[in-house]
């Protein structure tokens, strides 16, 4: 199935893009996907832990399960106001 | 609704103060020129927008739940702002003073670690970052 | 000078934040419809003046030292107010935003139990009363 | 000697008068004051204790020793704000 993967502010200069259609597997969850980043990505091979991730507008964990559509992005610490 | 690119008219909020209310208090985050040390020149504000606006709703809905009397209204600006530009107006109206301060505070507060805004300061040498608070908090 | 009969300019006063200062905490009291159940038709403030200057004064200079990087305004309106007029605002300016709500809170509450000044309510009833809170606090 | 005592509010409105000049004793403190106007004033009368006193635009106890030409009020609670 496809997830659309959002990427901001450092995250978004540090991928080279902004948003993204990846294919995952049925039963995929949020950690997998920061997992196959984590390979992909130079600047996320460095995290110790998954940052905070959203799926469909809110906060999500690791665990949580994926479905075809669903917008997930990972965050930056956050730093408004 | 609650994201703008417009300069913040703090003064326009101020204005919508109910007449029930005895006591309403009013943050304004302003733009300053420097930050643990070093000159800025200015800020470049980002958000993700549907979820910062889904978790702004969010976070007035839990503010109503602790306080039934507070009405609450939050502004915060995006792009690139220059020193002494607000950036995030908070306004609390309550019956009571006690509960506008104590609405207004856990606004903000629960505003800069929750919602999906970032900010990338600029230096006055040139170079920029983005502002990471979860490093600061290691120093 | 922190005392006037005109009506009450709190965005001009929000106007003078310093471009320093990252967090600008406003209050604003505004004449309420009610107190205490009995609904109100406006207040008429009263004041000892120059005493009342003076403690204004001391009450800025004692927050002074406790947050010497706030800057903090108090204006106080006196004469007769509508609901919904601003009797009170108080403008605290600080580098970070902790100072600038604690300073500010810290100025509404002692200005209230310190100044020499009193309020007359008028009620609906076309009774009108002064306004005793060491009364309010033995109910 | 002799002093300035000034009323405000409800005690301007229960003496009827916002200003009074006052003989006093000489060595006579605030609370000497007050006492005499316990016995002049009926609404003073029923008050247990002194109220908040100044002296020159600065709260002073009981005790305070007056001077010649000094202001001085007794204030009803304060209720700014």
């Amino acid at each position: 199935m496809t997830v659309k993967v959002l990427y901001f502010a450092s995250f978004r200069e540090k991928t080279g893009r902004d948003e993204e259609r990846r294919q995952v597997a049925d039963g995929a969850r949020v950690g997998d996907v920061w997992a196959a980043l984590v390979r992909e990505v130079p600047h996320f091979a460095a995290f110790l832990k998954m940052p905070p991730a959203a799926v469909n507008l809110e906060y999500a964990g690791p665990d949580r399960l994926l479905r075809e559509g669903d917008e997930l992005a990972f965050l930056p610490p956050v730093a408004g106001g | 609704m609650h994201l703008t690119h417009e300069p913040i008219d703090a003064a326009a909020l101020l204005a919508r103060a109910r007449s029930s209310d005895g006591g309403v208090c009013v943050f304004v985050g302003v733009v300053r020129d420097e930050n643990e040390g070093r000159s800025t020149t200015g800020i470049e504000y980002e958000a993700y927008g549907s979820m910062a606006e889904a978790e702004i709703g969010r976070l007035l809905a839990a503010l109503a739940q602790t306080w039934p009397q507070v009405r609450v209204e939050i502004v915060h600006r995006l792009g690139r702002l220059a020193i002494g530009d607000a950036s995030v107006a908070v306004l609390a109206t309550a019956p009571h003073r006690a509960e506008a301060f104590a609405a207004c505070r856990e606004a903000i507060d629960r505003l800069k670690t929750t919602v999906p805004i970032w900010k990338k300061e600029f230096y006055r040498d040139g170079s920029s970052d983005w502002v990471d608070p979860t490093r600061a908090a290691r120093h």
